[in-house]
């Protein structure tokens, strides 16, 4: 069976900020107070000289070189071979929180009700029913548009091959994200830059060879150590052994 | 018991299910055909979750949707994908009605006021004893004051029905609904122009003029998404609204006009129009009265004077009458929905729907589309009985030149009740409606509740109104109720039967007000009108709809295809010209401007501001704001002003602020914004709660505490935006 | 149905209608009475599924109610209506008249 | 033959003993398979990934945590319980290094389990220092050292993974507290890092150096040969020996 690549193809002009995809998120999700899977970018305008003013979706973009999946310790996050998606293994999550600094688009967050990093799966759960994200199927306008890109029959494939489309990827981190916006994308900006913690630099850059070390010598004792042991077998102490009293040993 | 999808939805059931509906893939992709995803881990969604049909009450735009049930408990609502009223889409209010049936703040059982009114001392009923309160206070009163003596209200609910029912029943003309606090304004002038409320086709549209609407924020369905759809098809939207709204923000041109002046830009377009023959000469000539006289009445509203009016240029009123003309009949006026707003909504209004008529818009492609019946019946038929010592006719009649009998005027009536005249008015019953959230002048509507000697609310959780009531019945929420059904229109989208079945189980002591109508009924030896059950009700309903129910069940909503442009054809106008009034007849007749005229408004003073309201996509006035979810978007509303208008008060951002008007003052933080015009401030609706027991209690000020309780004088809708405002940096 | 069901009320007039005395009704009775009046003493025949056709005042214009009724006693059905007091014929015609199809607020679905 | 014993260890610290090696032995596996990150990953990712495909990966993170705090629950109760008998006296002895005899033993020792007597004796010399190996109390001085280490690692690996548990389960202060969790890894793999490399000596010691045998037995049977004692830990023989003469 061929693997898919899921993505989205967002048509951001025709977002009205109307937050149904956040809600609809929040619920099919059971995203905790305070946090959100997915957003709306440029959002609440401020009144702007040009118009119209572009609003713009976006949620976890299931990159094909996820710094996230760089930063995870213990493999929790992981990219799904089958299906393309950036995935977290909750019980495997140790709540870390270096994936979520890692994500250039700030995608990530704490859940606080499970301890463990959240994010946008494209509703992997409705997905195993046949339902599509909920964010896709309650979007008023279907500015979200979802499927597999490797099928160029899907409504996806169709999109980008019939337009232009760009990715809206942070410029400092270059991650290969599967969210494609057609026509004017609208804002630009990230307000999050990717970094890798310092702990996480830290563990990587100087306690993993210290470590290395401390455990390679204790190694080479015990191994010269033993190689004594097998080489004399008969190592017994100077006649002069003084206070030693060897009479007694065997 | 019928219950829509009962069963377990196995994945090929599903698919079945959501099948896109054939008209959706004219909508560019609202095709929600399912696309299998892989398995992976999970535990919100269990294998074996039910998907019911229901009908979302979270505003009045009734959008079927799915719930997913597990447990008996509903995890998700799901927009239905075969329901072209909604263009198969939830909002974000739609989805929260999840949180709205598992919120705390649910009433649970029947309460009776104990303390003073509005302190907040309850003591528990029982079902029974309830009931026999109210039947025995809506009998006395009913002897003492004659049987118009207890008004009833009801909200835009699927089982309002019955309250009207009941009050017939009972004897009472005074029912009163929402709508006087909302749209009787625009009812009128487009009935009084075209003998029939029109429906705008908005998809098919080419050019729209929206002022007096916010269509990308305060949703209706399928207006709201068919704009995109037609903006995305080439539609040019141009939006004037003192606020610099998101619908403003998505429109190709916005204009920040000056508040009131709507009309004085629509009849220099109608002069534009007429002088540059741009208006459709053959439509206008064939299907319209008073083309002469709407000429000659049009003349001196030039562009130039227009613009000294509005503050919209005078090229642009030309340019877009032009645009208008260039792309007719295609184009439109938005007819707007809300028109709660001046003295004479009515009359701007008129003007809207005399534009539009110019255009020859008419029963055609892209314009305004004639109703479309989709022919469900009336119901259980009502034989209504007659009290011979009542008075001639609802406390509030008179008060307004053209009121409509069934809807009267809250307002009105609220007067006429302070002044018992012609009658006093004695006891009070609302169901699913919050007048003291949303009624201009609260103190008014708590006086009104104060000279009562008995108010019943009925809700599902204790609003503000109910905090005021004698009696308070809880309510079951839409998704436990079984509910008649209820007929959509929506131009090309539909006309359409949608209805409610339960999803859960009732939760606590929560019952449906048919219920409640119906022992009231027994009571009161009243009981031969409700000789019936719900389903009975909507069998009558369906009885000409044959296959209805059985749509319904499969697919959660059934069409009744029907032709949408050129209904009109060998008809004739339900105008009393017989034809489209663009000068009225009837209003000359009664002494009222036979078309529009512009009257210079009144201003705010120096230190005054114009004070609007409105709402957004996450906020359904007083019935959202306590929603947990919705909460996260909107925990709190703001007084919107202009910096220029707030730095000389010496207000920054956030500070709070005194805002006050003869009706009464508030306290809110400031939002200093160019988004509102320096003479104008702006507030959103449903905050400022005084039941401390709504989640919303103590967030942000009520904008029915500072409005000014005008009223149109010719529908007798309220007329809010005639409220001005002083603001002051004042610590409370 | 309801079209064709006016216009053949409106040719019965026009063929019935002789050089009688015209009533000047004005529309100034109690129409909410006349509502009930017009169920009890017309929707006995005009109904459906009854001898005369099923009415409603949206079923004609104010000027058709009121030609209507400016000689309602030789309407055909006039010697089926009874002893209608000529108040109780006012209150009628009112409620029809206020609630035509063209008044200001035409009748709700029955 | 005077194969006359003496008791060691009593069946608590025996039973304390193994259980401790039984968890660092599963909690050092199980851990080490936690790390999937080829970036951290000291043996390479073919260990977790086979550790996964017996344990599944939430399997492996709930065993570690399981028997993490089993762990430090049965640590627990037995330092309350045995805490002056036992932990005090402890503590006591493993903290008290005294520079000259000590320092010295580590030396010769060193030497002399890697080299044998000869370089032993060879390259203490120089130094003026005869070829004997300094008289040890019940602890000799590498395994005080080893036992500091020890204990400070458990310490540590116990705080580290204390602030990692409640970052998954009671976390609800944003980054502040994800800067501790992090920082708190990092430092447990340090700390289980250093505290391995000592467990190898240890190990080797105990369970492979011949000379050593018969402490490996006594930690079956709590008792070592009086011979033993006398040879390996004088000064506790004499303690014992004056003891049992008392009697």
């Amino acid at each position: 069976m061929a693997n898919q690549k899921l993505a989205m193809v967002i048509d951001a002009p025709t977002c009205l900020d109307c937050k149904g995809c956040l809600a609809a998120c929040k619920v099919a999700n059971n995203v905790p107070d305070g946090k959100w899977r997915n957003w709306i970018k440029g959002a609440d305008p401020e009144r702007r000289a040009s118009s119209p003013v572009v609003f713009q979706p976006g949620n976890c973009m299931q990159c094909d070189k996820p710094t996230c999946v760089e930063a995870c310790p213990t493999g929790a996050t992981y990219k799904n071979q089958a299906d393309g998606t950036v995935v977290i293994n909750r019980t495997l999550c140790i709540g870390c929180g270096q994936c979520l600094a890692a994500c250039p688009y700030g995608a990530r967050f704490k859940n606080t009700d499970l301890g463990v990093a959240d994010k946008c799966d494209f509703c992997a759960e409705r997905r195993k029913f046949g339902l599509e994200p909920a964010c896709v199927s309650t979007c008023p306008t279907k500015s979200r548009k979802f499927g597999d890109l490797n099928d160029a029959n899907s409504e996806v494939a169709k999109l980008l091959k019939a337009n232009r489309a760009v990715r809206v990827a942070n410029e400092q981190t270059r991650t290969d994200p599967n969210i494609y916006y057609l026509g004017e994308p609208g804002p630009t900006n990230w307000t999050v830059q990717a970094r890798m913690p310092e702990a996480f630099d830290f563990w990587r850059r100087l306690a993993d060879p210290v470590v290395k070390a401390v455990v390679g010598l204790s190694g080479l004792g015990v191994l010269a150590m033993l190689g004594k042991q097998l080489a004399m077998p008969k190592d017994a102490p100077p006649a002069d052994g003084g206070a030693h009293e060897e009479a007694g040993h065997e | 018991m019928t219950s829509s999808l009962d069963q377990k939805i196995s994945r090929r059931g599903f698919f079945k299910l959501t099948g896109a509906a054939t008209a959706a893939a004219a909508l560019g992709g609202s095709d929600s055909a399912l696309k299998p995803g892989a398995a992976q881990a999970g535990t919100r969604l269990k294998p074996g979750f039910e998907s019911k049909y229901t009908v979302c009450d979270m505003c009045f735009n009734k959008c079927s949707a799915i719930a997913r049930v597990v447990d008996g408990k509903v995890q998700k609502l799901d927009p239905n994908p075969k329901f072209l009223k909604s263009r198969g889409m939830l909002c974000a209010k739609g989805n929260a009605g999840v949180r709205q049936q598992y919120d705390p703040d649910r009433l649970k059982y029947p309460l009776l006021r104990v303390g003073a009114r509005g302190e907040g001392k309850w003591k528990r009923l029982g079902w029974d004893e309830a009931l026999d309160l109210a039947a025995e206070k809506m009998k006395a009163i009913g002897e003492k004051y004659t049987r118009c003596g207890f008004m009833f209200m009801a909200g835009a609910d699927m089982q309002s029905t019955f309250i009207h029912r009941f009050a017939k029943a009972y004897g009472s003309y005074n029912t009163l609904s929402h709508e006087s606090q909302c749209l009787i304004a625009g009812t009128r002038a487009f009935l009084d122009t075209f003998g029939e409320v029109p429906i705008p086709d908005m998809l098919y549209a080419k050019y729209c003029l929206m002022m007096g609407a916010n269509r990308f924020e305060a949703l209706v369905t399928p207006d709201s998404i068919d704009m995109m759809t037609a903006m995305k098809q080439g539609m040019k939207l141009v939006v004037m609204d003192p606020r610099y709204t998101k619908t403003a923000a998505k429109a190709h041109e916005y204009y920040p006009i000056k508040p009131h002046s709507d009309m004085a830009v629509m009849l220099a377009i109608a002069h534009v129009l007429i002088k540059e023959g741009l208006y459709d000469r053959e439509f206008v000539a064939e299907k319209t009265y008073g083309l002469e006289q709407l000429a000659k009445h049009v003349e001196p509203y030039t562009p130039e004077w227009a613009a000294t009016e509005s503050e919209v240029p005078a090229e642009v009123i030309v340019k877009i009458a032009r645009e208008l003309g260039a792309a007719k009949p295609a184009a439109m006026i938005y007819p707007g929905r809300r028109s709660s707003n001046y003295r004479d909504s009515t009359q701007v209004r008129r003007a809207f729907a005399i534009v539009n008529a110019l255009l020859g818009n008419w029963d055609r492609p892209g314009g305004l589309t004639a109703a479309r019946m989709v022919g469900l019946g009336g119901g259980v038929p009502l034989e209504e009985p007659f009290y011979e010592n009542n008075p001639a006719d609802r406390v509030d009649a008179g008060r307004a030149t053209l009121m409509f009998p069934e809807e009267g005027s809250f307002k009105l009536a609220r007067d006429a009740v302070l002044e018992a005249n012609p009658y006093p008015v004695k006891g009070f019953f609302c169901y699913h409606s919050n007048p003291m959230q949303t009624v201009a002048n609260r103190a008014k509507t708590a006086r009104m509740f104060d000279q009562m000697e008995f108010v019943m609310v009925m809700d599902v959780a204790m609003s503000d109104t109910a905090w005021m009531a004698d009696l308070v019945l809880p309510s079951q929420y839409y998704l436990e109720r079984l509910d008649p059904c209820s007929a959509q229109q929506g131009s090309s989208a539909c006309a359409c039967v949608v209805m409610r079945d339960p999803v859960v189980k009732p939760m606590f002591e929560a019952k449906p007000v048919f219920w409640v109508m119906r022992q009231l009924a027994n009571r009161l030896e009243l009981g031969e009108h409700f000789n019936f059950s719900v389903e009975e009700f909507r069998n009558a309903q369906l009885k000409d709809l044959p296959g209805a129910l059985e749509a319904l069940q499969k697919d959660g909503v059934y069409y009744n295809p029907s032709k949408l442009y050129g209904v009109y054809e060998g008809r004739i106008y339900k105008t009393k010209s017989q034809k489209i009034e663009l000068f009225n007849q009837r209003y000359a007749d009664m002494g009222l401007d036979p078309m529009p005229v512009y009257r210079k408004p009144a201003q705010p003073e120096a230190d005054q501001f114009r004070l609007v309201v409105g709402r957004n996509a996450v906020v359904t006035q007083s019935s959202s704001t306590s929603n947990s979810l919705l909460m996260e978007f909107q925990p709190t509303n703001h007084l919107w002003i202009n910096p220029a208008a707030a730095k000389g008060l010496g207000i920054e951002d956030g500070d709070w602020v005194k805002v006050a008007s003869p009706a009464g003052k508030q306290w809110i933080q400031a939002k200093v914004t160019d988004m509102t015009r320096p003479d104008t401030v702006y507030m959103e609706t449903g905050f400022g709660v005084l039941s401390p027991q709504l989640a919303a209690h103590g967030r942000g000020a009520c904008i029915a505490q500072v409005l000014v309780d005008d009223f149109d004088q010719i529908s007798g809708n309220m007329a809010m935006h005639e409220t001005f405002v002083t603001v002051s940096k004042e610590a409370a | 149905m309801l079209k064709r069901s006016a216009a053949m009320v409106l040719a019965l007039i026009i063929v019935f209608s002789g050089l009688g005395m015209a009533l000047a009704l004005e529309a100034d009775g109690n129409s909410r009475k006349g509502k009930y009046l017009f169920r009890k003493s017309c929707r006995g025949c005009h109904a459906e599924g009854q001898q005369a056709k099923d009415m409603s005042p949206v079923d004609m214009t104010q000027a058709q109610w009121k030609q209507l009724f400016s000689d309602y006693k030789k309407l055909p059905c006039y010697d089926k209506w009874g002893n209608v007091p000529e108040k109780d014929v006012k209150d009628i015609y009112s409620y029809l008249y206020g609630h035509a199809k063209d008044s200001p607020s035409p009748a709700k679905c029955k | 033959m005077n194969k006359r014993m003496i008791l060691r260890h009593t069946k608590g610290g025996i039973f304390i003993h193994w259980f401790n090696a039984a968890c660092w032995f599963i909690l050092l596996f199980t851990g080490l398979g936690l790390i999937q990150n080829p970036q951290l990953q000291p043996l390479g990712q073919w260990y977790p990934n086979a550790l996964r495909a017996v344990f599944g990966g939430g399997g492996l993170l709930i065993i570690h945590l399981a028997v993490a705090v089993t762990w430090l629950l049965v640590w627990l109760v037995f330092i309350i319980a045995n805490w002056s008998s036992h932990v005090v006296p402890f503590l006591a002895q493993v903290f008290t290094l005294k520079p000259g005899r000590d320092m010295e033993w580590m030396i010769k020792k060193n030497l002399q389990m890697t080299l044998g007597y000869k370089a032993m004796a060879f390259f203490m010399k120089p130094l003026g220092l005869g070829a004997k190996i300094p008289d040890q109390e019940y602890y000799n001085a590498g395994q005080k050292v080893a036992a500091q280490v020890m204990l400070l690692g458990a310490l540590v690996l116990a705080v580290t993974g204390a602030i990692m548990l409640r970052g998954k389960y009671f976390m609800t202060a944003p980054l502040a507290d994800i800067a501790w969790v992090q920082w708190a890894i990092t430092i447990h793999y340090i700390a289980a890092g250093v505290t391995f490399g000592i467990l190898l000596v240890h190990i080797f010691m105990a369970a492979i150096a011949k000379e050593e045998r018969p402490a490996f037995w006594s930690m079956f049977s709590g008792e070592v040969p009086e011979e033993y004692a006398r040879h390996h830990h004088k000064l506790w023989y004499d303690e014992v020996a004056i003891k049992t003469s008392d009697q």
